[in-house]
Order: C-alpha cells, then structure tokens, then sequence
C-alpha cells in the first residue's frame, strides 16, 4: 500500500461548486449561532444582536478561501459583519452596501479593505451608494513586503496585518471610539505591520479544477500572496529556519526594527500546513528574533489568513506600544478568535 | 439598435461560456484563476435580465431604450461580477450608457459603437488609474475605440466599424504578451508577468468579436 | 504556468526530521509563555504556574503529529501536562512518570489514554512506575465507531471523543472533583460519545518521507484513524452531503441516538483541510441531525486532533446532559481552546 | 557470554539500521509506519549503553553479567523506543534476564538461549493479551522458543540452537502474510492486513538471524 499514483486531483469537502460559499456560511452560523447570523441572500455574515447603538460600525470583505477571515472574526471586539465573494473574487457593491446599512449604529461605519484593485473599487463603489446617509470611512491594509509600493504595481498587497487591524480596531471600536479615532487606530496598525509569505504547495481554485501554478517537488514559491497568485521567486526547499530568515529579514528591514523593539509575531498558515509545522516555523521565528534582540511580546500561530488548502504560512510582524497591546489583549469573541469572555 | 444590443449580448454569453476555463487558465499564470468564472457569471446574470425585462415601452425611442439597457448590464455586470473586472466592465457599460443616450437622435449605429467604446476605455481608465501598456483590458478597449473613431470618420458603416475594433482589440490583446504588468493583480508578478497573454484584454477583445459577428 | 507536475514528495516546514518534536514543543512554549511552560528534557508540556495543590491532575499524550493534540490542550480547565512521542508512536513511559510527578498537587493523577496497543502499555508501565508513590487513575477512550470492538482487534480506537473528554474531565478537576469523580467524569464522556472519519489524502510520516498509503484521485479512505493507517474500505469520493452521512449514521445508530437527544457535534479537520471546508462539513453534519430531530446544543469546528497534514474529517458526537453542558461551558486557557477568560 | 551478547546487540543494531526502511514500509502498508524508526532508535540507544557501560565487575559471573545487560538492554528498549514494540520487546529483554539469571551456574549457551527465548514469548504474550495467529512478533518468537527447546532436547550446542531458532523465527514471519491481524494496529484493518508481513515479526525473524550469526 506504499504511494505509487500521485496526483493533484481536486478532492474537497464540498457538494457543488456554486455551493461552496453559500453552505460555508451556513455551516458558520449553525456552529456558532451565539456569535453570528447570517444573511443569506447577501452572502454576509453579521454579529449576533444587531448593530450597538453608538457604537462604530467595523465591516470587512474580500473574496472567499481565506477562512477564518473574515467570517471568522465577526462578534465582540472585532467585526460586525463580512462579506464573502466568490472564491477568490471581491464580493460586489450591492453586498457591502447591505452590509454598511445592517451594521450602522448612528456613529458611522469604517471599511476595511484589503488592497487588490477588485476590493478597493467594489468597496469604493459601495462607498458611494450609502454616501450622504451613513458616514464611511475606509482603511486600505496594504502590508505585504513582496510587492514593491512603486508606480509598476497595483502597491503593496493587503495580507496578514488585515488581521490584526480588524481585531485592534474593534476593540477600539467597542470601547466607544470615534469613527475618525477607530480609522487613525486602523491607520497605525497597517502602517506599523508588514508581512511575506511562501507557499510549499499550490491549491485549487474550485471552479478553475486544477492547480493555479505548478511547483516542482523541491520548488517553493516566496513572496505569493494570499490568492494563489504566484509570488515574486522560486527557491530552492529549505530548512524552515532559513525560509523564516526570508520571511523575516525584508519585515524587519522595512520596518526598521531594532534592539529593544517590540513586536506582536504573527505566523499563519497557508490553510494545508498543519499546527505542527507552525509551532516549529514559530521557533525559527523567535530565533531570529530573538537574536537581534527584538522582543516578542504578544503572538499568535495558526491558519488565520488562507488560500484554501496551500501549504506553506506568512509571517506578520507588528510593532506593539502600550496602546497595541491593550487593544490586543482586550475581550474578543469571534469564531475564530476568543479570550477574555 | 435595441435588438442588435440584445443579440450581441446573447452572443457574447455565449462565446464567454465557451471561452470560461480560457480566460480561467490565462487568469492562472498571471492572476488568481477567476476571470472566466466571473465574467461567465457576469454574462449569465445578463441574460437572465435580459429574460426577464418586460417589452420595450413603445413611447421611448430605439436609442433611449439602447441606453436604458446598457445601463441595465452596467448594473448587472457591477452587482454580479466582483473582482476587478465587475467595477471595470460594470462602469464601462455605465459609460456607454451615457455616451449612447448623449448623441443626438437618431444615432447612427457606427456613431452608438464608436461613442460607446471611447467612453468605456476612457472610463475604465478613469476608475481603474490605469492607461494602455500597462497589460490590462484597456489594451484592448483603447485601440478598438481609436480604430472605430478612424472608420468612422472615413465613413464606414456599422459593420466596418464593429469589424475595425474587433481586429485592433484582437491585436491589442495578443500585443499584452511581452508586456510587464503594472495594473491589477499581474503587477505582482513583476517581469514575470512577461509572456502571458492578459485575461481582461481578452475578454475584451472576445466581446468586440461578438459584436463584430452580431453586426455584420 | 497551469499545472502539469504533479507530485506528493515531502515539504514541510522542519529543519530536520529529529528536530521536529523539540523544536515544535520549543515553539509552542514560545508562543504560549503565559499558558504553558516546556520540559524539553522529556518532551513534556506542562501548564504554566505548576501543579495546583489539592487538584486532581490531568495527564495525556500520545504520538505527535496529532497538533493540537495534546500539548495545545493543556492549560487551566483542561490539562496538566501532556507527553510528545514522536511522530505517530507513544510516548515512553519515563516521559509519562515525570509528568505524572510534575503534575501531582496531592490529589491523585488521571491518565486520559486514547485505545492504541502503544498508548495502552505505555501508560500501564508508567503507572506501575509511580505507583504506591502518587495515586493514578487511567481512563482509555475508545470512541471510533470504525473499528469493531470484538475479540478480532485491539478494540476501538480513541479518536475525537479525547478531545472533549480533556475539556469536560479538566473543568470536573478545576472545580475540586476528586480523582474518583474526575475519573467517572471522563469514563461518561467516553461512553456517551462516538466518532468516525475518512481521509481525502494520505499523510508523510517524516521519518518514512513517502505517504502512508495510495489514494486514486476520485477515491476517500473511509473509516481511518489518526495515525494514517489506512481506513475500513474505500469509496469514491462524493459530495460531501453523503460523505457526512457515512460518518454519521453509525454514530447515531451506535449510541442510539433519537429525536429529541441533545449533542454536542464535533467536526475536525484532519490537518489539512481548511475552515471554509469543515464549515461545509459541519453544515451537512447539521441538516443530517436537523432531519433527525437531534438537538445540536454545542459545537466544535476546526482541526483539532490531526493527522499530519492529512485532508479529510471526522465526526464526533456526544450526547449532552446539563451537566457536560455546564462542564464544556466553563472556563478553559490552552493554546488551542479558550473561552470563559 | 557476555561477550556474545554484546557482539549479538552491536551486529542486531547495525542490521536493523540497514533494515530500517524496509520495516517501516512494512508497517506503512497495515500500520502506522514508524517500525523501523523505532527499532532504530532503540538498538542506536542500546549500543550508546553497551559503549558507556564500565567494564565487567570481576566479582561477578559471566552468567549474572549476561543477566545484568539483558536487564539493561530491556529498560533502554522501554525508555527509547515507545510505540507497542517498545514494552513488548523491552519486557522480552526483562524477561528473559530474568531467566537467566535463574539458570542454574554456569548455564551453558544453548541452555540460556532457550530459556531466554522462552521467557520472551510469555512476557511478550502476557503483556500484549495475544498468542500466535494474530499476526504479530509473537508469530516468530514462539516458533522460535519451542525450535529452540527441541534443539536443546536433541542435545544441540549453543550454535545449532541459535539456527532452530533463527529458521523457525523466518519461517514464522513469512508465515503471517495470509493471516488477519487481530492484534495491534494492524487488527484496524480487518481483512485488509492480509498478505502483508507483520513488521514487529519480521523485526524479531531479523534479531535471531543476528543472534544465529553471531554465535555460528
Ligand atoms: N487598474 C486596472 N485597469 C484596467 N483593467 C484592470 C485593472 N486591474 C485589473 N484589470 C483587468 O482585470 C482583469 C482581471 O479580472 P478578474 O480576474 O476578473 O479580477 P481579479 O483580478 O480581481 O481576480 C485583468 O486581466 C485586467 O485586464
Ligand atoms: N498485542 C500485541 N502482542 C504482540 N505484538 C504486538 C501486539 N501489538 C502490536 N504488536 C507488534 O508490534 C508491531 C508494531 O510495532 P510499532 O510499529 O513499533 O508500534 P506501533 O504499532 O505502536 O506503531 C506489530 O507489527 C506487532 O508485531
Ligand atoms: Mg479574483
Ligand atoms: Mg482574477
Ligand atoms: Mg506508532
Ligand atoms: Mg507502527
């Protein structure tokens, strides 16, 4: 019985193509019907209870197969709702705009986009169909340090720092922040956050059937983002710790860490890399970080920010001051992230 | 007009249906494997509006009614497509819409198409920040709209018009290979967005030739 | 650049294959310096803060390649320590003697054991290790409804059921239950819950460096363990609506499930299928028992007890009284769990 | 005695080194394939053992010695390798140091051979509830032990012996091909295990050709 027939052959837990995104969401509210509600017809998930009087609205959105994000992060201290598009495909206007209005609390609403052209202009169009009614601010994350911000790209991607923004602006955003306070909050922690990934494996975008890019046995592909796009090289399999050092070093460079900074270390897997192999690409982590004298004071490891089953994680550094950490360690009750309550 | 802008719809789902996994697979190397998907659901929604519009009102002009429906797919295309083909197209058709409504009645069908390509591209320019040699479907819209500009003012009829942007958005399209990308997705890949064809320029030039086969 | 060389050769993110466990274990020390705390010399996971005097303690462990099984489950409400084997073999039995004396606060120690020929007479010899010193209690699971319980196997296999088994047991323990209740709590557990699961892929055991088993690309293993072995019998691969009901219908019919019971249903990844795929999952889980009338009270969704990078899932359910409501309630702090603080 | 022991474990160490691959492959195929990492990283333990272990106590005999290190042998074997095979053969070790050490002094080889063997399987037996015919180690040590005691009934030496013994370990371990597995991890598998060698039997089949060598 030893492996002889291998293959890239699309196997998924799924009925129906067109299904997936509608019975994941199902799925999502039947096992956490304390935290969220669906709203089918919009293909968007909202916090349980409605909107909070006075309290800013937080929506996110993108396309889906980067589960837990956003579903995953609705309920207290983080979002109050997210909209799915189809794989991989920035959900449309109509749907952020039903969003906006489900979630407005009379103190306005902050959009946290990711930045890909798709979602920057379905939720600028979204934008401007509630314009004059609600009050939308909207933050752009845009922290991924394998594509050059320069006039050549479409700028930097929005990656693993969307995490962290959707969590730390909530919790400024429950604690009864402004909608200008919760966008500066939103602000910061992108401009304070980058991250870079590397993918081991491709993955299979259901409606395409087969691998989006092939790579050879001892191939991986550094610097993809979170689309199954291909990344910026191929390099040569690698122990983990040299591939966090590829991970790391451009993070550090580009935000300018030095001896006796802070950090919140983030490494997220792809979606197929078990926990496992995370905990070790976490020690490299610490390693390298450590050796520079950079403190790790807050962390968080596991599959967060996905692209479907790829193997392979990102990581996100973020640099922490008092005001972060508070904002981190405040409650938060979602799906996939929960302490404190 | 109304009734060539339903066929050419009709036929454009259809050829978008069949060319899918193509632009799936263009869309593959230098994307994220959507682009087929999404227009083919972009085109289904359409005729299924298309389906389901009640008859022309008989008091609304032929070219009234044309821009009505064009604004109808612009909607249509915006509220079903998503990524950043939805807004793109969606407002290309809303641009159209515009242009179309604007001439002075009656158009003739030559001057309907050479307006509403110019105010596509320039639209999708507009929203999309972007230009032509940047590897994207304005590198297909832009030489269309010049070329039906040039038939036109050498008098062409309808026909001719649609047959010289579908022959510019063909070669606009194939031309998008050796460029680097530096709009959308593609730019991330940097040089080696090199030698890939671009999913949106060929969609693009698709539609054209539908519109082309449709008006002839 | 679509796919055209496929392959299922070894990528991981590990320096090398000794160093998996050390450095994975060092990891989740890393992470986690306020839940847990690692005794490397042993391969130990041991809860932050040492033994709690007067508090029954609660060991397990087993294989790795389980994650977050068990180390990510120690913490206050669940575990008190947990031994790493290497990857898919028992642990030994001085590791399971220095936790056991780590964990002693007095009051006795529970060994939580899944049912593996290994696991069994490794604990057994621990056990007699300690014994006359520290009193111990060991409860085997054996909930895996694939595998008949008759004098042809080595009986029923402990699967998902340990999981909650270690929450339930752990929060009897927090609250002062005496290592008899703690024991009879887990023993209920064990009893009133039952799982089953199938695979999509096979896993790489790293020390072997090829998959575990042969898988046609339109074929599912069903009725597998944790361990990679192979399954009861194949199928082909179906929507997932049917698959679930392969899985659970003989849990159902083995604990007699019926109209109005009240479960707690558990849907786990095997490593490597992702969220938006067990959500899937646990929405077919939830139309099956919505047909049936069973009550699903609480749930748990995610990649919990895993094998590997495997893709695939198991079911689990338990059937739920007020008191293992009000016991999966209360407040647990592991890496892997957390609600209540 | 003692030296031939010693020999035995050096020359097992490396053979089930070479052989480790093939008996994890076996265990992939009707278990959790790890057999051979395991066994590998017992006997690497032991031979760290016999190299840091201080010279012979002259004070104490041959016999007791040999007793002494099987002991050893058996704890290390249960503190390394974990997994099934791990109590079983570290129980066989404790076993048969312990039967032995009740030989009457000075035992010969063929005696403590046979007693050893005979000792193994009952412990292995005892500790894991299973006989032969369910497909495990047990299906090449106990043919192995009673070959061993017929052997010595018919008054063969040490050698002889070790070769009964290492036949009959084979013979037992091809031997388990056809049958089910009721015992183990294999037991999982129903009639799947059929027409796969146990690897815990092959391993064993593989310690006594080591023994039958060294003692030749
Ligand atoms: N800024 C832009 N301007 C014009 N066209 C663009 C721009 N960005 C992307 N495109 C077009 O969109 C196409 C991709 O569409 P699609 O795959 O449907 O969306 P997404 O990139 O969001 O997955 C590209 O091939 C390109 O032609
Ligand atoms: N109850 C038992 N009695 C005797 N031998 C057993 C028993 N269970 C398992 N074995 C032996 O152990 C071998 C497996 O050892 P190993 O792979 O190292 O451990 P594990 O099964 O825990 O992975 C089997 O091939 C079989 O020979
Ligand atoms: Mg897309
Ligand atoms: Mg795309
Ligand atoms: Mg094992
Ligand atoms: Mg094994």
């Amino acid at each position: 019985m030893a492996a002889t027939a291998p293959s890239h052959a699309m196997k998924k837990l799924i009925n129906a193509v067109d299904d997936i995104v509608p019975e994941s969401l199902a799925g999502l509210g039947a096992a956490h019907p304390d935290v969220v509600r669906i709203d089918a017809a919009n293909a968007v998930v909202l916090r349980a209870g409605g909107p909070k009087a006075g309290k800013v609205g937080l929506i996110s959105g993108g396309g889906s197969g980067h589960e837990p994000l956003h579903g995953g992060f609705v309920g207290l201290g983080m979002l109050d709702a997210a909209c799915a598009g189809n794989v991989f495909t920035s959900p449309v206007p109509d749907q952020m705009e039903a969003a906006t209005r489900a979630v407005d609390g009379g103190a306005g609403v902050l959009h946290i986009v990711k930045n890909y052209t798709g979602d920057v202009l379905n939720f600028q169009m979204a934008a401007e169909l509630v314009g004059g009614e609600i009050e939308v601010a909207s933050v752009v994350t845009n922290d991924d340090v394998a594509v050059q911000d320069s006039l050549y790209t479409a700028g930097r991607r929005g990656v693993g720092v969307t995490v962290l923004v959707e969590k730390i602006a909530g919790a400024a955003a429950e604690a009864g922040a402004s909608l200008a306070a919760v966008a500066a909050t939103a602000v910061k922690v992108n401009g304070q956050g980058r991250s870079m990934g590397l993918a081991l494996t491709s993955c299979i975008v259901p409606a395409a059937g087969t691998p989006t890019f092939a790579l050879g046995d001892d191939e991986v592909e550094v610097g993809i983002g979170i689309h199954g796009e291909p990344g910026r090289r191929r390099e040569k399999l690698a122990p983990v710790d040299d591939m966090a050092e590829w991970l790391v070093s451009p993070i550090v460079s580009d935000l300018g860490l030095t001896r006796g900074d802070r950090v919140l270390a983030f490494v997220n897997g792809m979606g197929g890399t078990p926990l496992i192999e995370l905990y070790i690409a976490f020690n490299s982590v610490a390693k390298i970080l450590g050796g520079q004298g950079i403190a790790i004071e807050r962390s968080l490891v596991g599959n967060y920010i996905t692209s479907l089953e790829m193997a392979g994680f990102s990581v996100t550094l973020l640099r922490l001051d008092d005001d972060l950490v508070r904002l981190w360690d405040a409650p938060v009750h979602t799906p996939a992230l929960r302490w404190g309550v | 007009m109304l009734e060539i802008l339903d066929t050419w719809l009709r036929t454009a789902a259809e050829r978008i249906h069949a060319e899918a996994p193509h632009l799936t697979e263009l869309d593959q190397a230098i994307g994220d494997g959507d682009h087929g998907t999404n227009m083919d659901r972009g085109f289904r929604a359409i005729v299924a509006t298309l389906d389901g519009r009640p008859a022309p009102d008989p008091t609304v002009t032929d070219q009234a009614a044309t821009a009505e429906l064009l604004r109808l797919v612009g909607r249509t295309l915006i509220s079903t497509v998503g990524g950043a083909s939805g807004p793109l197209y969606g407002t290309a058709f809303l641009r159209a819409s515009a242009a179309v409504a604007g001439l002075a009645e009656p158009a003739t069908g030559a001057a309907a198409i050479g307006a509403a390509l110019e105010a596509a591209a320039t639209g999708v320019g507009a929203l999309g920040k972007s230009t032509t040699g940047e590897k994207t479907m304005l590198d297909a819209l832009v030489p269309a709209a010049t070329a039906a500009r040039s038939a036109i003012d050498s008098g062409a009829n309808a026909a001719t018009v649609a047959g010289a942007a579908r022959d510019a958005a063909q070669a606009g399209a194939e031309a998008t290979i050796p460029l680097v990308a530096t709009k959308g997705r593609a730019s991330y890949l940097g040089e080696r967005s090199i030698g890939h064809q671009d999913p949106g320029a060929t969609s693009a030039a698709l539609l054209l030739a539908a519109l082309a086969d449709v008006v002839a």
